[in-house]
């Protein structure tokens, strides 16, 4: 499924762009997740998802597959295996930073594929959380930003 | 309109409810008998595969893969293996050289391609809900936690999910066979010799006469039997045992023995209680090899038994064709020609019958009519998805829903009714037998005995009356009536044509009737039944041919050491073979008993007649004593006396191949009521009028015509297999799959009107298919005839309220918003100008 | 359908329960009928170290008359607010929306506070608890605190009970003789809502006087439609009076699109039901 | 584990159960009550319908432990100790209501409650009060019509 998110921070294109290059910041920034170790390049750790009724924890890596530090355009792949075989989970994530005014516009552009069970028994909830955890993590990102934390 | 009423009076019988006269006195055969199987089902005295412990038992729960396509490329089953209660974990690598490939019995064509099928895949998963690993325990409970810690690593591949992309191989669903495409045959009447050049008669219509060009989407179902899959394989002693909630025991065993390699004579298996099939369990499954490899393996016994989920994700499904066809007809309604272009899904591997199923509907699409030209061509192609294979009806829904749909289409072109259309079309009483153009000869029928019937049941023309009213008013809730007059081939079949299309095995089944010496009945029949109450019916049978008490014949089944011989249930088979046989075994009985009662009676063996049960001598008046069958029975089981030569046994076998199919038919008419604000529609009344032959048992062929009704508006309104875009069954379990409830059902109408079948001695035609055969294309003519004045020409299957809804609204505003899946998946050809194949395609018809 | 391992505790107090829940945080996983945990359990989308069964806490189990509202237990089922007189005089919407709850079978186990604290936007009661201005009881170690249904609901699945709290009642303000009506879309009976609106009106002189509207299933939370409430008073009970109203009430939702309906035929239909209900609840 | 004491069809067994052991599993696997069935695993086919303290539940949807101290009864436990049917069971066979007949002692017991709150029910009322049962053989026309036909049979033996 494609999720789809802008959001404008008070902070110039460098400095924006430098913390959302920084995967242990932003792996942070997801929902419940924990980034056990991140360099440059890459980055792993766990998210556990954990919503009303339903815990799920994904164990898994990311990496830039590609990096424009001069456009300001990365594209991220996130791969992360269900635990207690719930599946698995990917995500491609292209972020384009756009001068905003004094700001900086970032849309976020994501492609989250969920398989196995939580795809399975969804009811079709499985769209509505992605979306509800996507947006966590986008307001989180667009929080660091806005108050200067976690910058380089 | 007029339709035909000649000879109505004489195949009329009264209202088919049920019969509740005296069950002590008059033949067995037509007696509505309550079953025998009932007591042990409404008391939960059941024998249910699942059911089963033996002692020591394991149990083996599965691993399956989450990708639709991707290459395995790492399994840990340490931690698996170490969780507590696990005896072993058994991977694709462990049983490589094994598990050989599961079977497909019908290759249609010499290059057929199929890629190998293992039951636990070894280093690629070519579907989602594959076997990737399987774990073995000594608890239920402990075999799912450990296989919820077997660790695997995949590299996920293009997946080939869409069947017209994958016609043309746009993603490949197997790399190694190059190709998508599985098989392409064709049968054209012309080259066949059976008829005209359907192509010649296309162009003759588009010259002077009617085209009607549809495309019509047949969606995924899933077969859905309500007992889950369960295995409980034995391996102590000298041969493996195997209970398994399968429609094919005997089936089962041969494949076994070919696939596992083990001596036919070491594997027993047997079909205890089965909780319906459908076509769903007319499989060699995976799980069955999985969980023999597993015994064979352990050297203990071992149970698998599916959850509903795992049972919607890896248990065949059914249909999924997209449909392209061309009916010609001239313009005063007489059709000259059908040309049928069809894909079939095979999903992601052959099953034991997948690549016929598109054949078993070929003979069909020209139905109850008799046009001379006609073309039928399929290709079955591979996808990332579910294998499917038959169900219910398999291949003569999908036939019988394509014709259905285009007369209606035909007769709205002309402005005229359309049960008016399909008589001067249909073969008249008096015409059968019948060759039909695909060269297959029908036995019997009365169509139009059997459309007055359902039109007087029905009050067509009150309900056509309410129609024109309901449009005049521009009611919200529009009424629609939808008209289905099939017919379908049951009795598969006869051997002979069963070679002739490339089909593995024979069409025959087998049957032994034997006497025990307290006078009861034994019956052992091949025909494996899962709910359609063999037991009763054959009871019945053989009660009438021995002339011995219903209560005293016993029918044993599904049970390959018991009855060592037969060929199973499916394509409403059983009573037209498999009663056959039962009938055949009877009579030969009577014959071996015929020179020991001569014996006894001390008169000359051709001057006996049999009649209730009893021998007399012919001729020798009131008073006369003659000698019971049972009273022989004992006779033979003391020996004492018997004539010189005799066998000490007062039994027989006999084995049926079918000379014919049987030709069963029926008019079903149903009103739709369709909410125009929000898309819903609500059956109103449904009238079936089928004629099945002969009947043995009215209260089961009731019960047959209901489940299957049901079943097929399921299709028409409910059911569909949905994947998302990564190849995930999202309609993965009852919460999404959406079977009917009683709340969603009404209660039908039925009768019945008798043609009796030349096939059998019984004159019996086959029911367990028709009600689900003819309902669907009832239920969406229906549903289009409501919404005709909209400029509606179809609506796809399942009519849910938002897909029905959203046609509504493409037809009033020529476009906007249309449901994935809406449009026709051809590129080649286009639709008639007239008459778009889908109005959410073309629209403008405001 | 085999849950994971968990341990078992049924507290006979509410005390006791909080006890517990604060003993073992985030590792507890409250149950009351189970009806909504235990399918989650069993397809091991969730595996809690502890359940803890509040249904054996019998100060729970009540539904009762508090004056100007009634008073339902958590412990109370879909059953039992089915069986009480008091719903059935003065909570008529609740009491028909309840009956649309699941199956029977459920229902006898089911509670309107556990679903209530399920949350799930396709739950049949959120609605209409919304729509009669229902108070949330929530108990937690600090003491009792009463929260309205506006602020109850926070997102999907997510409630205002926090950590170690526990919905210990929903206290609903009587709504004598006001007509009402809830309307459930479904493909096939017995299922989730594909949408629900739940309505009370109060009809006077056959004008409407007062009306509430709550919605099933058009967002990540039930909802409450203010605007057509609004709209909605000082007109006559009619369909051409209210169509157009009622046809709004979709306008700024955002509801799922899912296998059963996409987002923009889940609202048109919203505005069809919202007529209907509007319509059979002011005995038009 | 958990000690249970649930009393099943008339018995009272004391029992060691896992928590996490559902009810139905408790009554097929420890008990031997086979005669209640598992059709599904999201508690929506109703094949696994018992009654517990007189009312119907789905026990696949109730664990084990949630039955200790109550009462349980099983299709099994439904007709007399003399064999005798149940006018419910009876209206089963009679109206060939079944036939694979697995979901048959799930609808025998919800018809049985539903008959216990409703003896006099319409059609509609039947088609409602069913709802939580699946079946796919019988497309329900004989289900329904055999629970009006035992609604009938009951009404006579009450008169």
């Amino acid at each position: 499924m494609q999720l789809e998110h802008s959001f404008v921070v008070p902070a110039d294109p460098d400095t924006t762009w430098a913390l959302l290059t920084d995967l242990k910041t932003v792996g942070g920034c997801f929902p419940g997740a924990t980034v056990t170790e991140a360099d440059a390049e890459t980055f792993a750790g766990n998210v556990k998802v954990k919503l009303g009724p339903i815990a799920v924890t994904y164990e898994g890596t990311g990496r830039f597959v590609e990096r424009d530090d001069e456009a300001h355009r990365a594209v991220i792949d996130g791969t992360g295996k269900g635990l207690r075989g719930l599946g698995n989970a990917g995500a491609q994530v292209t972020m384009q930073l756009v001068p905003d005014g004094p700001g900086t516009r970032v849309d976020v552009l994501t492609e989250l594929n969920i398989t196995g069970k939580p795809a399975q028994f969804g009811r079709g909830v499985m769209q509505s959380v992605s979306d509800k955890l996507l947006g966590q993590f986008v307001g989180c990102v667009e929080n660091k930003l806005a108050a200067g934390d976690g910058t380089p | 309109m007029s339709i035909s009423t000649e000879g109505v009076a004489e195949v009329v019988e009264e209202r088919a409810d049920v019969d509740r006269t005296d069950e002590s006195s008059g033949p067995e055969v037509g007696k509505a008998r309550r079953r025998k199987e009932d007591q042990r089902l409404i008391t939960g005295r059941t024998r249910w595969t699942d059911n089963l412990q033996l002692p020591g038992m394991l149990h083996v729960a599965t691993v399956r893969s989450p990708y639709a396509h991707a290459t395995i490329t790492g399994m840990d089953t340490t931690a698996a293996t170490s969780s507590p209660g696990v005896v072993a974990v058994l991977t694709g690598q462990d049983v490589k050289d094994s598990q050989g490939s599961l079977p497909c019995a019908w290759p249609i064509t010499e290059d057929q391609k199929a890629p190998p099928h293992p039951a636990i895949a070894v280093d690629r998963v070519a579907f989602s809900g594959e076997v990737v690993a399987v774990v073995v325990a000594r608890t239920a409970a402990a075999a799912r936690d450990g296989a919820e810690l077997v660790d695997v690593d995949y590299d996920e591949l293009p997946a080939a999910l869409d069947l017209r992309e994958s016609a043309a191989d746009t993603t490949l669903a197997h790399p190694d066979l190059g190709t998508n495409r599985s098989a392409h045959w064709v049968f054209d009447s012309a080259e066949a010799g059976t008829g005209e050049d359907v192509e010649a008669a296309i162009a003759q219509a588009r010259e002077d006469g009617v085209l009607i060009e549809r495309e019509y989407r047949q969606q995924r179902l899933i077969p859905s039997f309500m007992e889950p899959r369960s295995v409980v394989v034995d391996p102590t002693g000298e041969q493996f045992t195997m209970w398994s909630a399968t429609q094919v025991p005997h089936i089962l065993r041969l494949m076994l023995a070919l696939t596992l390699d083990v001596p036919e004579s070491k594997v027993r298996v047997i079909a205890p209680d089965v909780g319906g099939g459908f076509g769903g369990k007319l499989q060699v499954t995976p799980e069955e090899v999985i969980t023999f490899l597993a015994a064979r393996h352990t050297g203990k016994p071992c149970k698998w038994t599916e959850t509903r989920s795992e049972s919607l994700l890896s248990a065949h499904h059914g249909r999924d064709q997209w449909q392209k066809l061309t009916l010609a007809a001239t313009k005063d309604g007489t059709v000259t020609g059908l040309k049928v272009e069809l894909l079939a899904d095979m999903g992601a591997y052959l099953g034991l019958v997948t690549p016929g199923v598109p054949i078993l509907g070929a003979f069909m699409f020209n139905a109850i009519y008799k046009f001379p030209a006609y073309r039928f061509e399929c290709t079955n192609v591979f996808t990332n998805k579910t294998w499917t294979d038959a169900y219910r009806g398999a291949g003569r829904p999908e036939a019988t829903f394509a014709i259905e749909r285009l007369m209606d289409e035909l007769a709205a072109e002309l402005g005229r009714d359309p049960l008016e259309v399909r008589e001067q079309n249909w073969i008249r009483h008096e015409e059968f037998p019948f060759t039909s153009v695909c060269g297959l000869e029908y036995d019997s029928g009365n169509y139009e005995a059997a459309t007055a019937r359902a039109k007087e049941l029905f009050g067509y023309d009150e309900l056509r009356a309410e129609q024109a009213r309901r449009r005049e008013s521009n009611d919200r809730v529009q009424l629609g009536l939808g008209v289905s007059t099939f017919t379908e081939m049951c009795g598969l079949a006869p051997s002979r044509v069963l070679g002739s299309l490339s089909y593995g095995a024979g069409g025959w089944e087998h049957a032994s009737v034997r006497m025990l010496p307290s006078g009861k009945v034994e019956v052992i029949t091949g025909s494996s039944a899962h709910g359609q109450g063999h037991e009763t019916a054959w009871s019945q049978i053989v009660a009438d041919q021995l002339g011995v008490p219903f209560e005293d014949v016993e029918v044993l089944h599904g049970d390959t050491q018991i009855s060592h011989k037969g060929l199973d249930t499916y394509g409403s088979r059983s009573l037209v073979v498999g009663g056959q046989a039962v009938v055949k075994a009877a009579q030969k009985v009577i014959e071996k008993a015929r020179p020991l009662a001569a014996h006894v009676l001390e008169a000359n063996m051709d001057d006996l007649e049999f009649s209730s049960g009893t021998f007399t001598v012919k001729g020798a008046g009131e008073g006369q004593e003659g000698v019971s069958i049972t009273e022989l029975a004992l006779k033979t089981f003391a020996a004492h006396d018997l004539p010189d030569g005799m066998e000490p046994s007062l039994d027989a076998d006999a084995t049926f191949d079918p000379v014919n199919f049987s030709f069963p038919h029926g008019t079903h008419l149903c009103a739709m009521e369709v909410d125009t604000e929000t898309g819903e529609s609500r059956m109103r009344s449904y009238v079936a009028v089928d004629d099945i032959g002969n009947v043995v048992n009215p209260l089961i062929v009731e019960g047959q015509v209901h489940g299957g009704l049901v079943q097929g508006i399921a299709q028409a309104l409910w059911e569909e297999a949905v994947y998302d875009e990564q190849g995930t069954l999202v309609s993965g379990s009852f919460v999404d799959y959406t079977l009917p409830t009683t709340a969603d059902t009404i209660s039908f109408v039925t009768d019945r009107t008798v043609s009796p079948s030349t096939s059998n001695d019984l004159g019996a035609k086959g029911v367990g298919e028709a009600g689900c055969i003819a309902s669907t294309p009832a239920v969406v003519n229906a549903i289009v005839d409501a919404l005709r004045p909209l400029g509606i020409h179809d609506v796809t299957m399942p009519c849910t309220p938002e897909r029905v809804w959203r046609t509504i609204q493409d037809s009033g505003s020529g476009g906007g918003a249309t449901l994935p899946d809406a449009q026709p998946h051809f590129d080649e050809g286009a639709p008639n100008q007239d008459q778009p194949a889908d109005a959410g395609q073309e629209g403008g018809q405001a | 359908m085999i849950p994971a391992q968990f341990d078992y505790v049924a507290p006979a107090t509410v005390e006791e329960a909080l006890a517990l829940l604060a003993e073992h945080g985030d590792e507890a996983k409250v149950m009351a009928g189970g009806q909504s945990l235990l399918p989650v359990l069993r397809m091991r989308l969730n595996a809690p170290g502890v359940v803890v069964d509040i249904s054996r806490i019998e100060e729970l189990r009540s539904i009762t008359d508090d004056g100007d509202a009634i008073r339902i237990g958590a412990g109370a089922t879909y059953q039992d607010v089915l069986d009480s007189d008091l719903v059935r005089e003065h909570l008529t919407l609740l009491h028909q929306a309840v009956a649309e709850v699941a199956d029977p079978q459920i229902r006898h186990r089911g509670t309107v506070c556990g679903a209530l604290a399920h949350a799930d936007p396709a739950g049949d009661v959120g609605a209409p608890a919304l729509a009669l201005d229902a108070q949330m009881v929530i108990r937690g170690s600090e003491g009792e605190r009463t929260v309205p249904g506006s602020e109850f609901f926070v997102d999907l699945f997510e409630t205002a009970v926090g950590e170690g709290e526990l919905l210990t009642a929903v206290v609903i303000p009587k709504h004598t003789g006001w007509g009402s009506h809830y309307e459930k879309f479904v493909r096939v009976s017995h299922q989730w809502a594909i949408v629900g609106v739940a309505v009370t009106v109060r009809v006077e002189g056959g004008t409407i006087a007062e009306a509430k509207v709550g919605l099933t299933n058009m967002g990540s939370t039930p909802l409450r439609a203010p605007a057509v409430e609004a709209a909605l008073v000082g007109q006559p009970a009619s369909e051409e009076a209210i169509g157009a109203i009622c046809a709004q009430v979709g306008e700024g939702t955002d509801p799922p699109s899912d296998l059963n309906g996409q987002a923009d035929y889940r609202r048109h239909v919203a505005g069809v039901l919202t007529r209907r209900a509007v319509l059979a609840a002011a005995g038009a | 584990m958990s000690k249970i004491s649930v009393k099943v069809d008339g018995v009272t067994y004391e029992d060691e159960v896992e928590p996490r052991t559902l009810l139905v599993h408790y009554l097929r696997e420890q008990l031997g009550k086979t005669g209640t069935v598992v059709g599904c695993d999201t508690s929506n086919c109703g094949a696994c319908t018992v009654h517990l303290d007189g009312r119907s539940v789905k026990s696949c949807n109730v664990l084990a432990v949630q039955a200790d101290g109550h009462e349980v009864t099983t299709i099994e436990g439904l007709a007399g100790a003399d064999g005798a049917l149940t006018p419910v069971q009876e209206a089963f066979r009679d109206c060939h209501a079944l036939q694979c007949g697995y979901c048959t002692p799930g609808m025998i017991m919800q018809a049985t409650d539903l008959l216990a709150e409703n003896p006099d029910p319409t059609e509609e009322d039947v088609r409602l009060g069913m709802e939580g049962n699946l079946c796919r053989c019988t497309g329900y026309h004989n289900i329904v019509k055999a629970v009006l036909q035992a609604a009938g049979a009951r009404a006579g033996e009450h008169a």
